[in-house]
């Protein structure tokens, strides 16, 4: 065992991992925390906090981890290189499993264009690439990035990394899949798949390359809200695909919402048959209740 | 070539509102290139200033002169009797310009006429783009000869990151995704194994952010 | 209001505008006498500090006229003209000086009539907008 | 030699001078300017006569291949073609024309009174005198006949320039070819008494009333009735007066071909000076068949000026008013009108002296007394050697006389390729002074152009306040500042007042530069120290009702120039070399002929045809045109091209490409699907026209309707004996909206398809129904022996055209006849159609290569339409034939010799002069910033050795779009550089501030 961690167990064991994800509040109160992780507590098996997602300034994914911890449900904390330079980055790796993390996910960021602070200067001192390599050294090479030894008491993070199937260059996406991998990255959780298809073939090149063998894919699934939402999303959110079809089906459906949850089951039972994957990750963004449902309806627990 | 633009008139026209006598100084280097400081402009903005002075009413005196480089000492010097004339200079160099001409005429109020804006090049007629992040510490020979520094907006070195879709950056649709461009072009050179290989953490002390950088070229030294 | 007597400078081609202007003489076609023809030889040739000049001398209108679009002599000056037009009413705008006052026309060498025409409408325009904010100044 | 020193013996006189021969131009006037000068104003432009007459009379006087002889007679010629000698003799003038300044005092103290003939004789002139103010040569002339040798002029002379003993003297003069030019008289309309010319004051010929029209004329340009002075309210014009009579004595059986455009001119004219004046033409065709002429009527007719088809039999005078009635049929009724005043449109005939010059020059004469030429080339007689041009060969308006002025040169060109330069001299301009450090010291000169500026801005005031101005030396008022007297007086006070920036303050810079920059020339100043203010067509003659505004507009523009001119630097021209090969693009009658001359003179042609034989139109035409057939015609000019070693014929060919510039044009030709590159000096278009589609008349629905060629297919075959009805229509598809023109070409080719006809079978019924038989010329007599021949011609009115119904027994046709106001039904077994002629296809495209305006219609625009109607803007083309306009055969070859002549002006030289006001690279400033290379329309400008900019002077166009754009201003157009244009605003402004203070 790399770190220890719960997912990491469920993961190795090679049972169907299920995690989840959170948005921590933009407030500086632990409640919505707490209530979150009372939902989903014994339905999955770690939760995702997000690092200022959409550069959008929210309470710290590390604290929010702790919270979450404390309420009985493993976190997974996302690190982005768009706030934070190698020394602020490496200094938190440090706090945060000092405060008991241990599964850590690498993800470069979202432009602070996107955010409530687009004036802000971005920091990408390193990339996300970088950053994987950077965690996996300290724990394995027990070495800081600039080469420092750290003598004792590494962080040992089980560390995830994320991919894109849905953006471009597409024959590239599964090459830098591998370069992650290369650079550390133990477990990846992918971007919410609408386009079964695409992700198929996705699974297919990983295959040929035999990813599937180095690291844990924890395919994502997002259940939709509303047939709006689904345009939103195929419209201007970029590097993600929503065919037509599941757009109409949401249109056609009398209770959109059900409607939605029943494509993500259909969506996870689907992902499960796809040799490699090995996890779902539900991103029900301000929709937590919901995860129970579908995992229970997905007959996942 | 260092790309600038002008600043709006009415913001150099406040810099100036307490002098009587001014000098424009045009550049004729990069900043004409670009269009933004050339003798032309240098007129158009000592006669716009003039214009907004006689609509208030009060005179204000320019001359206008253009320096080959306004980022060489000689030329800078070369103004010096016309500079004496003045109350103010307002240069139309890059941000360079300016302070050559503030470091050289140390009680002059030296003040800008543009913003500078990127180390650049013309793509076509009227139209100038970013291309060169000043890093210090080229890479093009692993990239295609695009640079993800200061064509990506995350300068990313191991990209392209999850945004970029149809070859596009995910914060301005018509704006290439830099490594798309690296991916196509190696690829076409069949070079993937450069953008495959995993690219430490860059050294960004050679970036500004190392201090000020100054080079040296010993024999050059006189 | 009806005393003031504008002046406005018009830049005319040799080609197209001025050879207009002639036509007009010799048809007698009778138009504003508030306009100063300045001619030069394409409608390209004009240059956007040309034109600022102008305005701060006290001009209180002033029009650039080419040849029709395509028809340019010089094949495609009275396009450049035009976009610099554009460039020094952006410019007046900032300086708070009606773009209005500027304007590019185009015409062929025979359009008598038209050279005449011109000269009333933008006459009158410029008596509308009444004396530039720089005159007497 | 050329004989006549009229606007036909000019052209031809300086086409030949500018293709390196040296010429002698004789004329027996005292002055240059032929009838021209007699001209007010010229249809359809109305541009000022003498404003076009002036430059040209003074650049043939200034020409050093050009020996100028007045009052000179050709009496005899000896010798064969290539070597004759003329005998000359030259009446004496009285006055040494080396001598005389032409300051007029001789004429001031004489005390003599003469009527003069050049106004009509309705004023006076003195015995000693000069023939109108403009005149070239500027110098005074004694009418020895009425002179009382008083010897006042004698002593008043200061010159000395009086010579009461100057003897007649004969000069034998060896010339290789001679051009008959001695135009053409006005019929002498008092023969006619029923009109009551001389009887009845208030009836004045045509001409009489051009002169009272021009403000140099007897009544300065205003029109009063010679009884009482007092304006006329009513005024009519009778048309033909002298003209399509056969009767003896009544004048002559021709059409004068200008004059209803004449009328039409003087009638618009008229309501310029006064709108309210009432205006009837009478006509009896309004015969505007040329190029513009139908808008222009129109115009007419728009102004409120009534066109009435009716023959005036007798003009009476009511004795104690003054008053003319004139008596006319219209519709049937008998109608009499009173008018205030009555112009006669009386015609033209061969001058006088016809006969005699025809008896010295061993030449023929038509039955007309005219020259007798050939159809098949215009302008060469009978004799080898000696040709003709202008009116001599028979009525024609300006640019017609124009064209046979140079087709006359091509043709002596043609005969004397060989001594081509051998006799030709050079230009010497004295020695250029080096000014350019010295302070500017401003001349500025304020024309009157009589009262045409004068008349309306205050001359002197604008004169008092030039001299005021910064930088001028002095100020000085002209009468007419494009006089030689004015010219002579310009050069003399530049060195009396060391004057070396010069302002004339005149008419356009677009007719007038070039004269006055040759002045400044021969005074020794860089011809560039030079600028002109447009005071007249761009100042008194549209600011007429506002003289105030007229005068402070005229000082501006004034000031203008003098803040300008204060800028001004020399700038110098330099020698490029010339490919001495043509291209001539057309391969039917006109660009062979052009082809043809150029060659014969001895300069290489490629010809290019589109379609893949040569021969154009003609091919398609049968019938003989004044006894030459077409056909033969066109066969036998393309073997003579055939065979020819200076022509290469490329067919299926098209141009698709033309760089350079005159002189050296890069050409690329498609010929099926290789590309050729072809170099030349010069393109000659020819492109030709072709006949329009009509929509009319059941054309296409019916077979018995035909069009006019396909008739003259129809008449070659001569299985015509079904045919017992033959309706004509004319005016099919032309003359109407969005077709605005005459064809020109159908008139007299239906009259001679009716005579064919008559000739295969005397009894076959014809009808042409018309708008206007425009038979003008001497097809006038095939219109008269058609009606004799029984061809029935029926007017009808375009607002009820013919009315066509397909029928079995053959096509019912009914018109109504609006002189009698019935309608007529004819049935008719066939009908022609006088079809459209419109511009070949392809026509724009090759105008858009060649960057050749083309107008309404389609057709080429010219660069002027009266006196230079084969140049086109673009230096180095010339155009001819009826891609300038529909044109008849003989017509289409002059125009064909003539442009070979215009072209020949290039090509005869090996280098022209290049640079000027061009742009110019400070290579100090540049940035190399490559916008002048991407802006530049022809790709000039190109970033050198030495990493700056550069453009060559050769190949600069001079638009100045880089200099515009430049943005370090590194460029400059030389002549309009900034400053200067800023300097040239900036005067204006500077003044008002002056002003007000």
């Amino acid at each position: 065992m790399k770190s220890g961690s719960n997912l990491e167990k469920v993961l190795s064991q090679g049972k169907f991992a299920v995690t989840a994800e959170i948005g921590p509040p933009k407030n500086a109160s632990p409640e919505k925390l707490v209530q979150d992780a009372k939902i989903l507590k014994g339905w999955v098996d770690a939760v995702n906090i997000t690092d200022n997602q959409t550069a959008v300034v929210r309470l710290s994914s590390i604290a929010a981890g702790v919270h979450l911890a404390q309420n009985g449900v493993e976190p997974v904390v996302q690190m982005t290189c768009r706030d934070r330079n190698r020394i602020a980055m490496q200094s938190d790796l440090l706090g945060a499993y000092s405060l008991g993390i241990r599964n850590l996910l690498c993800l470069s960021g979202d432009h602070q264009k996107f955010g409530n602070h687009p004036q802000a200067k971005n920091v990408y001192d390193i990339d996300s690439i970088q950053l994987i390599d950077m965690v996996r050294g300290m724990r394995d090479d027990r070495k800081f990035l600039c080469g420092e030894e750290i003598k004792e008491h590494h962080p040992r993070y089980f560390i995830g990394a994320v991919a894109n199937p849905f953006a471009d260059p597409f024959e590239f996406r599964v090459l830098r899949l591998e370069k992650k991998i290369n650079a550390g990255a133990d477990f990846i959780q992918t971007q919410s798949i609408f386009d079964i298809n695409r992700f198929e073939k996705f699974m297919e090149m990983v295959r040929r390359r035999g990813l599937h063998k180095k690291v844990y894919i924890i395919a994502g699934v997002t259940p939709l809200k509303s047939a709006r939402a689904a345009r939103f999303i195929q419209k201007r959110v970029a590097g993600m695909i929503v065919p037509d079809q599941l757009i109409e089906r949401m249109e056609k459906a009398g209770d959109q919402k059900a409607e939605g949850i029943k494509i993500a089951v259909e969506q996870i039972q689907h992902i499960k048959t796809i040799e490699g994957v090995a996890g779902v990750h539900i991103m029900a963004i301000n929709w937590e209740s919901v995860v129970p449902q579908i995992v229970e309806m997905a007959g996942l627990r | 070539m260092i790309v600038a633009e002008p600043k709006p008139i009415k913001e150099v026209a406040g810099y100036i509102k307490d002098c009587t006598k001014i000098l424009v100084v045009g550049c004729g280097g990069c900043t004409s290139v670009c269009m933004a400081g050339g003798e032309t402009e240098a007129e158009m903005l000592a006669a716009s200033l003039r214009i907004l002075r006689k609509m208030e009413g009060r005179e204000l005196v320019t001359a206008v002169t253009t320096i080959t480089r306004q980022c060489e000492p000689e030329f800078v010097e070369s103004i010096s009797s016309k500079v004496k004339e003045v109350d103010a200079v307002v240069s139309l160099g890059c941000g360079v310009g300016v302070q050559f001409l503030a470091e050289h005429y140390r009680d002059k109020w030296v003040l800008p006429a543009l913003n500078t804006v990127f180390a650049g090049g013309t793509v076509q007629a009227g139209i100038w783009e970013e291309r060169c992040g000043l890093c210090g510490d080229c890479i093009l020979h692993l990239t295609g000869g695009i640079c993800p520094v200061i064509r990506c907006a995350k300068s990313i070195l191991n990209g392209p990151c999850g945004g970029s879709q149809n070859g596009k950056c995910e914060i301005n649709p018509d704006t290439p995704c830099a490594w798309h461009l690296i991916y196509e072009k190696l690829s076409a050179m069949n070079r993937l194994d450069l953008i495959l290989q995993f690219h430490p953490a860059k050294d960004w002390s050679k970036e500004r952010s190392g201090g000020l950088r100054n080079r040296k070229r010993e024999d050059a030294v006189l | 209001m009806s005393d003031f007597k504008p002046k406005i400078v018009a830049f005319c081609c040799y080609y197209c505008a001025y050879a207009a202007a002639d036509v007009a003489g010799s048809l007698r076609v009778q138009y504003a006498p508030e306009v100063r023809l300045v001619e030069i030889p394409c409608s390209g040739r004009i240059d956007p500090v040309v034109i600022l000049k102008t305005f701060e001398e006290g001009a209180d209108g002033v029009y650039v006229a080419g040849c029709l679009e395509g028809d340019c002599h010089f094949l495609k000056g009275n396009i450049r003209a035009r976009q610099r037009v554009n460039y020094v009413q952006k410019i007046l705008g900032e300086l708070g000086i009606d773009p209005e006052r500027l304007a590019m026309y185009n015409l062929s060498g025979a359009q008598g009539g038209r050279f005449a025409q011109i000269a009333n409408e933008f006459t009158e325009k410029i008596k509308k907008l009444g004396p530039s904010p720089l005159r007497g100044r | 030699m050329v004989v006549g020193g009229g606007i036909a013996g000019m052209q031809a006189a300086s086409d030949l001078a500018e293709s390196g021969f040296f010429v002698y131009l004789i004329t027996s006037d005292d002055s240059l300017g032929g009838r021209m000068a007699r001209l007010d104003k010229t249809f359809p432009t109305n541009e000022c006569s003498m404003c076009l007459l002036g430059p040209r009379m003074t650049g043939s006087l200034n020409e050093s291949n050009i020996n100028l002889l007045t009052r000179a007679k050709l009496t005899q010629l000896e010798g064969e073609a290539g070597n004759f000698t003329a005998v000359v003799e030259r009446q004496p003038r009285y006055v040494d024309e080396a001598r005389c300044t032409g300051c007029g005092l001789c004429a001031d103290t004489c005390p003599i009174e003469v009527k003069d003939e050049f106004n009509g004789e309705l004023s006076k002139r003195k015995a000693v005198y000069k023939q109108f103010p403009q005149a070239v040569p500027n110098k005074y002339a004694i009418d020895i006949e009425n002179c009382i040798r008083c010897m006042k002029c004698t002593r008043v002379c200061s010159a000395g320039a009086i010579d009461h003993q100057q003897q007649s003297e004969i000069l034998n003069i060896n010339i290789g070819a001679v051009i008959l030019a001695p135009g053409f008289e006005s019929f002498n309309a008092q023969q006619l008494g029923e009109y009551g010319l001389g009887y009845y004051s208030n009836v004045v010929s045509n001409i009489q009333f051009e002169r009272m029209l021009s403000s140099t004329g007897p009544t300065g340009g205003h029109i009063y009735r010679p009884s009482d002075g007092a304006v006329p309210k009513q005024v009519a014009f009778i048309q033909c007066v002298g003209s399509r009579d056969c009767r003896k004595g009544y004048g002559n059986e021709y059409c004068s071909a200008v004059c209803c455009m004449a009328s039409v001119k003087e009638a618009i004219i008229i309501k310029e000076h006064k709108p309210e004046t009432e205006i009837v033409i009478f006509y009896l065709d309004m015969r505007a068949f040329g190029k513009n002429f139908d808008r222009y009527v129109n115009r007419a007719v728009g102004q409120g000026i009534k066109l009435q088809r009716s023959l005036i039999s007798s003009v009476k005078e009511d004795p104690i008013t003054g008053n003319l009635s004139l008596s006319y049929c219209d519709k049937g009724q008998v109608l009499t009108e009173e008018f205030d005043m009555v112009v006669l449109g009386a015609g033209v005939q061969p001058p006088k002296s016809a006969g005699e010059l025809a008896k010295a020059a061993g030449i023929e004469l038509n039955q007309f007394g005219f020259a007798k030429t050939s159809y098949s080339n215009p302008v060469e007689t009978t004799r080898a050697g000696v040709f003709a041009a202008g009116g001599f060969i028979g009525p024609r308006d300006i640019p017609e006389t124009v064209v046979s002025g140079s087709a006359a040169a091509a043709a002596a060109a043609e005969l004397l390729s060989a001594a081509r330069g051998v006799s030709s001299r050079e230009i010497k301009y004295p020695e250029e002074k080096i000014l350019s450090s010295e302070q500017a010291r401003v001349g500025v000169f304020v024309c009157c152009c009589g009262s045409n500026i004068a008349g309306v801005v205050d001359v002197s005031e604008v004169v008092k306040y030039a001299s005021g101005l910064p930088g001028v030396a002095g100020a000085w008022k002209f009468t007419y500042s494009c006089s030689q007297e004015s010219l002579q007086k310009l050069k003399e006070i530049i060195h009396e007042f060391h004057l070396n920036r010069i302002v004339v303050a005149a008419c356009s810079i677009r007719t007038h530069l070039p004269l006055f920059r040759n002045a400044l020339r021969e005074a020794g100043l860089n011809q560039y120290y030079l600028e002109m203010a447009n005071i007249r067509d761009q100042c008194s003659w549209v600011h007429r009702d506002y003289p105030e505004e007229a005068t402070a507009k005229a000082k501006d523009l004034v000031a203008m120039a003098v803040g300008k001119v204060r800028h001004h630097r020399p700038l110098y021209l330099k020698p490029v070399q010339v490919v001495q090969k043509a291209l001539v693009v057309g391969g039917g009658i006109a660009g062979i002929t052009a082809a043809l001359s150029l060659a014969e003179q001895d300069y290489q042609v490629y010809l290019i045809e589109r379609q893949e034989s040569l021969g154009g139109m003609l091919n398609q035409l049968y019938l003989p045109q004044d006894g030459i057939k077409p056909r033969e015609l066109i066969e036998k000019k393309i073997h003579a091209v055939k065979s020819h070693p200076n022509i290469r014929v490329y067919k299926n060919a098209e141009l698709i490409n033309v760089s350079g510039r005159i002189g050296d044009f890069q050409s690329k030709i498609k010929v099926e699907k290789t590309t050729i590159e072809l170099k030349h000096g010069v393109v000659v278009i020819a492109a030709g026209c072709r006949e329009g589609n009509i929509k009319e008349y059941m054309y296409g629905e019916d077979k018995r309707v035909i069009t006019r060629l396909e008739m003259e297919e129809f008449l070659s075959s001569g299985n015509n004996s079904l045919v017992k009805t033959v309706v004509f229509i004319q005016c099919a598809g032309s003359r109407q909206e969005g077709r605005e023109y005459c064809s020109r070409t159908c008139c007299g080719q239906t009259v001679r398809q009716a005579l064919a006809l008559k000739e295969l079978n005397e009894d076959v019924n014809i009808y042409v129904l018309y708008r206007d038989m425009r038979t003008y010329g001497f097809m006038e007599s095939e219109y008269r022996r058609a009606r004799e021949k029984g061809v029935i011609f029926v007017n009808y009115q375009p607002d009820s055209p013919p009315d066509l119904q397909g029928g079995y027994n053959g096509i019912n046709i009914k018109v109504k006849d609006p002189s009698s106001r019935s309608n007529l039904e004819l049935t008719a077994d066939l009908v022609v159609l006088a079809s459209p002629a419109v511009p070949a296809e392809g026509l724009d495209k090759l105008a858009g290569l060649l960057k050749i305006p083309v107008n309404e219609d389609g057709f080429l625009v010219e660069t002027h339409a009266k006196l230079a109607p084969l140049d086109v803007p673009t230096p180095g083309v010339f155009i001819c034939g009826s891609a300038h306009s529909p044109q008849n055969i003989n017509e289409v070859i002059a125009q064909a010799k003539g442009a070979a002549a215009r072209a020949a002006g290039v090509l005869s030289k090996s280098h022209l002069l290049a640079g000027g006001p061009v742009a110019k690279v400070n290579q100090e400033k540049c940035a190399a910033c490559v916008t002048c290379v991407r802006l530049c329309p022809y790709g000039v400008p190109y970033i050198g050795s030495k990493n700056v900019a550069e453009i060559s002077p050769v190949q600069c166009q001079g638009c100045g779009t880089c200099a515009g754009a430049c943005p370090n201003k590194a460029i400059t157009l030389e002549h309009y550089r900034s400053e200067q244009l800023i300097e040239k605003v900036r005067a204006m402004f500077n003044m008002e501030v002056a002003r007000s203070e």
